[in-house]
């Protein structure tokens, strides 16, 4: 249980600014998730709190305590590496055991402990395995284990279950979510899965090329997204974006609606247009609709609507879902 | 990989490594000072710098043999049999780390026990061959003599290093349709640079300093620095200046070689190529 | 991995190797025995009758026998003890981040570029000798006294020379195993609260496992057969403390030109040295694999 | 058309200095070129060796001693000299070398340079010690000036004498210097005789004498390194080869060039054989039975050996510096013999010193048997005497360790029924 | 474009089958989706087509012709590693042209193709970068990247969008389809998003501990799913299973509704329960309700569904969405 602080962070490799300036609190016990395109620099901060980057500038504390020249050991964090990084010499079990090792556990603890976290992560069968016969996910399963059999002040998690299947990956997020509600430690975490962002952060944090674009509680991003960029980022199919006439009925330049905020019908509706393809996922459909002043935008329909490709459709946005944003991109207050 | 080390920690590296350097070079460093020695200072050891420094044993040296044959020879042995033996040894390597089978380990112990014979128990029967297929003194008898000797040491060093590197990467060329060859020298070779290097440098070093069939095959045409350094080891009356100058002269070549290829013992480079 | 396709072709790719090295093996192999049932001298090459096992017992009731063979299992030893645990240390000095790291790494590793009768000399007369060498100085100047190292401790002497021309490729090879160890690794495991020492022991050195296993075993193929540092420093004496095996069989067709008698030698010394690698294999060869 | 000689030779001064003039015969003979192979003297030996006795056809000529002649010879691996040219004048060279290197009359290898035994003692320190070098010495006096002498905290040694192990190093001297008390190698019947009172005698004087009086390190000190402690001063006397002589006295190498005084081995004994000179030994030239070259062989051994090129080294590289111990004219010349101071005891040594085989002696040689066995043998011998001399075994464990190594060898070889 | 089939292949790692034996057809010009738990032996699938393992038992042939031991680069397929399997030597440019300079192809089309791909990939930026300085959906872009520059007979795709984020993964997501679209070349694609796998496939097999469990088009897994384990894999959240009374109901061991066509309310309805956590992703709700029979569901409510903990709900099944399965777990006819 640690609070974090960064206080003006900077970050470059070689000429690469990755990394500009970055201020950044996470209090105690809290599960924060950083979200953004690839390449932001999510890891990079991820590494730069963990102390395996030196930053190039700026100062990161824990518990209130400057560590900026603490290396990693000191800082008492765990982490599931995006690559995985295991010990490819060690068995699935040891490879398990090692921070309890390192940490000077009990024969019987570590056993104890790590029976327990290979049977959550399905690996009981596999512990004598070494990774290079483990198949994917199983081998990011070690690497979570590895993290989550030890007590550290926080975990870092990167992108921990992407190779994970859906129902273990729901299974692994209610896991983690408990762990989390269990032991009240800070947690952050990387993800590009907006199910998990959405579900179990108390705080997500935006970024774009290395810069926060927005902090805030997962409903918070959804419903009042700061800029155009929170908006198109958080929520999956993008928000669809109008500007021209629609726009300036709202008097915004840019007006965002999201597709399950956009009511579909054959019969008539506010804006008009031509169905493209369908995306049936069973649980809904999205339909993909040319407008007719040839803007692009995908609305959500139940999972048994069907509209064929070239029907023409009728949208109805929500009033009072509608996003609104000025020139530069920025909300526009309700 | 990008943390800093403090420069009280880089200093105190900096003093050991150093110190440790020195103390292992030191044999060499007094040799090459001995050479510019007379051979009067060369027996006081307590004249560290401090004596009148002389190219005379360079010029006696010189006069006497011509440095540059045998040089050339060295050369021409070591870097044949090791090309020699790299052509040979990258894919049996090849196959041993990535297609290895229940009798591969067979087959690299067997290769090492061929270096297990001494080399004078072979000496009569090699020598018999030699003179049959007027080999004797030869560049090309002696180059596939160093290049078999050694073989299986090659061999052994680039499995050592092949058996580091993702098979899977080997495998994305496959499916990306190198074919073998391309797959071994476009794709594996590049990925072991710094093994291979080391490989190199061992073999033109082993070569190199090979000192029993070079001696006992060569005379004048193909005849290597040991044998040059043969004839200086042990005249008579005092020696050491010279002794010293003929052993700088044939150090320093692979000394410059061995100058160039730790450049390329950089760090590994399979990071960040497989998750 | 390995599919019929690629195992076929890995037996056409080391087939190359295979035969060079069989054929090498095979005809002096054969000749040698031959040979070894022969009493064939030198200075008699014409006259070779046939007399069995003679050589090999008249070379195995060599009083010297017995103690060329201890002493070229402690020089093996010696030699491997001094240069695996200190090429670990140099090797993981050389790692580190220091000014001058090009230069210092070619001084650690210019031993291994000397010829070794070179080394020998150097060592011999520069180095170690009681009245002009350096060390001799030295402990001279701090008041400990000279010591003649090649008459009071030759085996040593020559575990010495030969351990310092061998540190180089120990740190060599353990030097280019520590930088492909996969950087995430070490730090996964500074992570999972591991100290210096223990992603040494941890996680280090079983990656190391394999290079050092394949600096055993070709060292020791190598110091089982040193022969010129012997022979130009204590000539194998006094009376047999620096001999060894191979300088025993050498001695045998170079001095009394019994190429018979040094066939047998030589065969003898094949197969202790496959004995001696045969537990050696069994002690490390494990971490051949994967 | 040209011929390619191939020389192999050993790597000491006067060859060396023989291969810088090599110019000069190659301007009397330009259809001849000349390749060296010099090697260190072991080297060279069983380089030399194995190409002759696998008939390798690898030099024209070889660098030999008088060890090697009488062997090689029996086995006709040697053409004979006979055509070395009507001005060689053969009868010129000194009779005991010419002697050991024929064999039935007939010359083998012709001598490039020759050496017996001889003392080399530093005047200037003898007179010191009060003490003055008879004009036969003992070896009694030997130890009691080598004691007078001995200043270890100057660094001066009385004595410095071979250590270093093998059949032409420790041996040669030890060989010899048990023939001063009286013992052979080996008797009528081929029997060894490393524990006869002679060889007990010598070799328990000699590690007497040098582990009071030596240099430390002496046990693994051959020729050059007790040549390198004579010429730095360090040493009151040095029993060794005759051609050390030239060394001791060049100020271009020796720090005493003009303190050295020489005299006739020590004897041991009232009638030591030879007058203590039982040391012979020459570097010849020979020509492998198998030289498709030997016509031009002869021609560039008839050059090396002959009068003429005496005269050009004096010219070259001055008249002390010539290849000593070959020819009775150069002992003659007045001038060489004042260049010289050495030249006297040189000869007389040289002169004194029989190899042939006689009736207690069934092998030909001195400081060495000449019999193929005798090099693992005699190396393997020495190999106990430097144990003894280290004190790593006594002289007595030594001496009988020798006796049965060797009564095995020889045994084996057949000599010992 | 080629038709692959899969016949009796089976596959044992040393002890462990980990492919008893399947069959399996796939045409020409085909999308086809591999879906299954982690380890249940995908990628061991697609690596036994793409010839970089041998099959322990069967055939696998290729338009007809038995390929079981040719050697990849015969079978000219092209792979996305699930392990990236980046060429760490080489830039990204020159891995992306690497089997195009393998196939001999100019080099202006060289360049023009890679250009082309690195444009789609978002990586003209890192053209000159190593892998090693490449985030992780950087490197996994490049090894896309690799792939999609050739013209192979078809594509085989290992979880290949993995750790990409929401929007560059629908982006490629269509650029994907795009190019199967185009080129109606046969593709493999292995993934865990349901997404994905519902929206790309022509055809998804479902795969479980080495076994296909059904082969279908998405609408028909989803609608009709052969059996519980396929039931409960397709489709996220995952199927509720209800046993006992409310199963007898409708003459069934088990039945199955979707969080999807659970209707709730908290006035009243078929069962009664009681409300757990819920999660909040904006687009919907998902409330995890505990039964009064204490058994565990979850309804899919709108995005601004609010319910409290420990609240009363009541939820109603739609009849006709509802499946019902035999004690084997065999799907019984509607
Ligand atoms: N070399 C091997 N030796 C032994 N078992 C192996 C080996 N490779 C894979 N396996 C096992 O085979 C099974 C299937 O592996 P595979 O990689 O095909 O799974 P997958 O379906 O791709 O899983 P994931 O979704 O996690 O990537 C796994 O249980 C794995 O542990
Ligand atoms: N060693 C390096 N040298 C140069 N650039 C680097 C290095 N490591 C990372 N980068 C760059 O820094 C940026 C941020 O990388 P980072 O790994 O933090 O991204 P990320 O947000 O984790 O992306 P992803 O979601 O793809 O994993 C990327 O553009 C990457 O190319
Ligand atoms: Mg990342
Ligand atoms: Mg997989």
């Amino acid at each position: 249980m640690a609070s974090i602080n960064l206080k003006d962070v900077q970050k470059r490799f070689g000429d690469a600014n990755i990394i500009p300036n970055i201020n950044l609190d996470i209090q105690h016990g809290e599960f924060v998730v950083f979200v953004g395109p690839s390449g932001c620099g999510k890891s990079t901060l991820l590494r730069l709190i963990a102390g395996l980057e030196d930053v190039s500038g700026g100062t990161i504390s824990i518990d209130g305590k400057d560590v900026t020249n603490v290396p990693p050991a000191g800082r008492q964090l765990a982490m599931v590496f995006q690559s995985y990084a295991l010990y490819p010499h060690m068995t699935v079990e040891q490879n398990i055991a090692f921070p309890l090792k390192m940490a000077g556990e009990s024969k019987e603890t570590i056993d104890k402990k790590v029976k327990g976290a290979a049977g959550t992560l399905n690996l009981t069968d596999y512990l004598h395995r070494k990774p290079r016969e483990l198949s994917g996910g199983q081998r990011q399963r070690v690497a979570i284990g590895r993290a989550i059999v030890r007590s550290p002040k926080g975990f870092l998690f990167d992108e921990p279950l992407s190779n994970l299947d859906a129902a273990l990956r729901v299974n692994m997020r209610l896991e983690i979510s408990e762990l989390h509600a269990q032991l009240k430690t800070t947690m952050i975490y990387v993800t590009h899965d907006q199910v998990e962002a959405m579900t179990m952060a108390d705080k997500i944090v935006v970024l774009n090329r290395g810069n926060v674009e927005q902090v805030g509680s997962p409903l918070e991003l959804y419903e009042n997204p700061r800029n155009l960029f929170v908006a198109g980022f958080i929520g999956s199919p993008k928000m669809n974006f109008l500007s021209g006439a629609a726009a300036e009925k709202y008097r915004a330049n840019t007006i965002g609606v999201r597709p399950e905020h956009l009511a579909i019908s054959k019969d008539g509706g506010e804006l008009k247009g031509t169905a493209g393809v369908s995306e049936h996922l069973g649980s809904d459909t999205f339909v993909h609709v040319k407008l007719d002043n040839g803007e692009q935008v995908t609305a959500r329909g139940l999972g048994d609507y069907r509209v064929s490709h070239g029907d023409p459709v009728y949208l109805t946005p929500e009033t009072n879902r509608i996003h609104r944003f000025d020139q530069a991109g920025s909300a526009l207050a309700a | 990989m990008a943390r800093r080390v403090t420069p009280q920690w880089k200093t105190g590296m900096t003093i050991l490594a150093w110190a440790v350097g020195f103390l292992i070079f030191f044999p060499i460093l007094w040799t090459i000072l001995t050479s510019f020695k007379t051979e009067n200072d060369a027996i006081d050891p307590s004249k560290f710098l401090g004596f009148t420094w002389t190219g005379e044993n360079y010029v006696a040296i010189q006069e006497q043999r011509n440095y540059f044959a045998f040089l050339m020879n060295s050369v021409y042995l070591s870097l044949g049999s090791t090309l020699l033996g790299l052509i040979f040894a990258i894919p049996a390597a090849w196959a041993m780390a990535f297609s290895p089978t229940k009798r591969t380990k067979d087959v690299l112990l067997w290769m090492l026990s061929t270096k297990m014979m001494p080399a004078v128990g072979a000496l009569v029967p090699i020598y018999l061959l030699f003179v049959r297929f007027g080999l004797l003194d030869s560049r090309i008898g002696l180059i596939v003599v160093l290049f078999v000797i050694n073989l299986p040491i090659v061999v052994w060093m680039l499995y050592t290093y092949f058996k580091e590197i993702p098979g899977e990467i080997l495998e994305a060329s496959r499916m990306d349709g190198a074919n073998l060859r391309q797959e071994l020298f476009k794709v594996l070779a590049p990925m072991a640079v710094p093994g291979i290097a080391s490989t190199i440098l061992l073999n033109v070093i082993l070569a190199w300093n090979e000192a029993f069939w070079t001696l006992y095959l060569t005379t004048t045409n193909a005849a290597p620095l040991t044998a040059f350094i043969a004839s200086f080891s042990s005249p008579q009356g005092l020696f050491y200046a010279k002794l010293s100058a003929a052993s700088t002269l044939a150090i320093a070549p692979i000394l410059i070689i061995g100058w160039f290829s730790q450049k390329q013992l950089v760090r590994g480079l399979t990071f960040g190529a497989v998750k | 991995m390995a599919t019929t396709h690629t195992k076929s072709a890995a037996r056409a790719m080391l087939a190359p190797s295979v035969i060079a090295l069989f054929a090498w093996m095979i005809v002096p192999l054969v000749l040698t025995l031959y040979f070894s049932t022969l009493n064939y001298s030198l200075y008699n090459p014409i006259d070779a009758p046939f007399i069995g096992f003679e050589n090999y017992t008249y070379f195995l009731s060599d009083p010297t026998f017995l103690e060329s063979f201890k002493n070229t299992l402690l020089l093996v030893g010696g030699v491997l003890l001094i240069t695996i645990l200190g090429g670990i240390l140099v090797a993981l000095l050389m790692d580190q981040e220091f000014y001058g790291q090009t230069v210092v790494r070619l001084l650690v590793l210019a031993p291994f570029f000397v010829m070794p009768t070179v080394a020998a000399l150097v060592w011999k007369n520069m180095m170690m000798n009681p009245v002009y060498g350096v060390i001799g100085y030295v402990l001279n100047s701090v008041g400990i006294g000279a010591i003649d190292w090649l008459t009071t401790a030759p085996l040593l002497s020559v575990v010495i020379i030969v351990a310092w021309q061998w540190l180089p490729f120990s740190t060599l090879i353990l030097l280019t195993s520590l930088q492909s160890l996969a950087e995430d690794q070490k730090e996964a495991a500074e992570m999972d609260g591991a100290g210096a020492l223990s992603i040494f022991w941890y996680i280090t050195l079983p990656h190391m496992k394999r290079a050092i296993t394949v600096v055993i075993l070709i060292q020791t193929i190598f110091l089982l057969s040193v022969y010129a540092e012997i022979f130009v420093t204590t000539g194998g004496g006094p009376g047999a403390q620096s001999t060894n095996i191979p300088f025993l069989v050498a001695n045998l067709i170079q001095q009394s030109g019994d190429v018979g008698t040094a066939s047998a030698g030589g065969i003898v010394a094949v197969v202790l040295a496959n004995i001696v690698a045969f537990f050696l294999v069994r002690l490390v060869g494990k971490n051949l694999e994967a | 058309q040209s011929t390619t000689l191939t020389i192999g030779t050993v790597n000491n001064n006067d060859m060396i200095v023989m291969q810088s003039l090599t110019g000069e015969f190659t301007k009397q003979h330009p259809d001849i070129q000349v390749n060296w192979v010099t090697l260190e003297e072991n080297v060279l030996r069983q380089r030399v060796t194995t190409d002759i006795a696998t008939k390798g056809g690898q030099f024209d000529i070889m660098t030999i001693g008088t060890y090697e002649v009488p062997i090689w010879s029996k086995q006709a691996w040697l053409s004979p000299l006979d055509n070395l040219g009507s001005d060689y004048d053969a009868d010129d060279l000194l009779p005991p070398i010419k002697n050991a290197l024929s064999t039935d009359g007939k010359l083998y290898a012709a001598p490039f340079y020759a050496e017996s035994v001889m003392t080399m003692y530093r005047k200037d320190l003898l007179e010191k010690a009060g003490l003055k070098m008879p004009e036969k010495p003992t070896w009694d006096f030997i130890a009691q000036a080598a004691e007078k002498m001995t200043d270890k905290s100057a660094g001066v040694y009385g004595i410095c004498l071979r250590g270093k192990p093998g059949w032409g190093e420790n041996m040669a001297f030890l060989g010899n210097m048990a023939r001063e008390f009286g013992s052979n190698y080996f008797d009528a019947s081929w029997k060894p005789q490393f524990e006869s009172e002679g060889w007990k005698k010598a070799v328990t004087l000699y590690v007497d004498l040098m582990t009071k009086y030596g240099p430390p390190g002496a046990a693994s000190n051959g020729f050059n390194e007790n040549l390198s402690l004579f010429g730095q001063g360090k040493c009151g006397m040095w029993m060794d080869a005759t051609v050390a002589a030239s060394f001791v006295t060049d100020p271009k190498q020796s720090q005493v060039p003009d303190k050295v005084g020489f005299a006739p081995a020590p004897c041991g004994t009232e009638n030591c054989p030879n007058q203590g000179a039982n040391w012979l030994w020459a570097w010849s030239l020979a020509i492998p039975a198998s030289s498709q070259k030997k016509e031009a062989a002869e021609q560039f051994i008839s050059w090396a050996t002959s009068k003429a090129y005496i005269d050009l080294v004096a010219k070259e590289k001055g008249l002390s510096n010539v290849p000593p111990g070959t020819r009775q004219s150069l002992y003659k010349n007045a001038d060489y013999l004042k260049a010289a101071p050495f030249a006297q005891q040189t000869i007389d040594s040289i002169n004194n010193a029989d190899p042939s085989a006689s009736g207690d002696k069934p092998y030909v040689g001195l400081q060495f048997a000449a019999i193929p066995e005798f090099q693992g043998l005699g190396t393997a011998v020495g190999q106990q005497m430097a144990a003894a001399l280290s004190g790593s075994a006594t002289v007595d464990q030594a001496l009988k360790a020798a006796q049965s190594q060797a009564t095995r060898e020889m045994t084996r070889a057949g000599y010992i029924k």
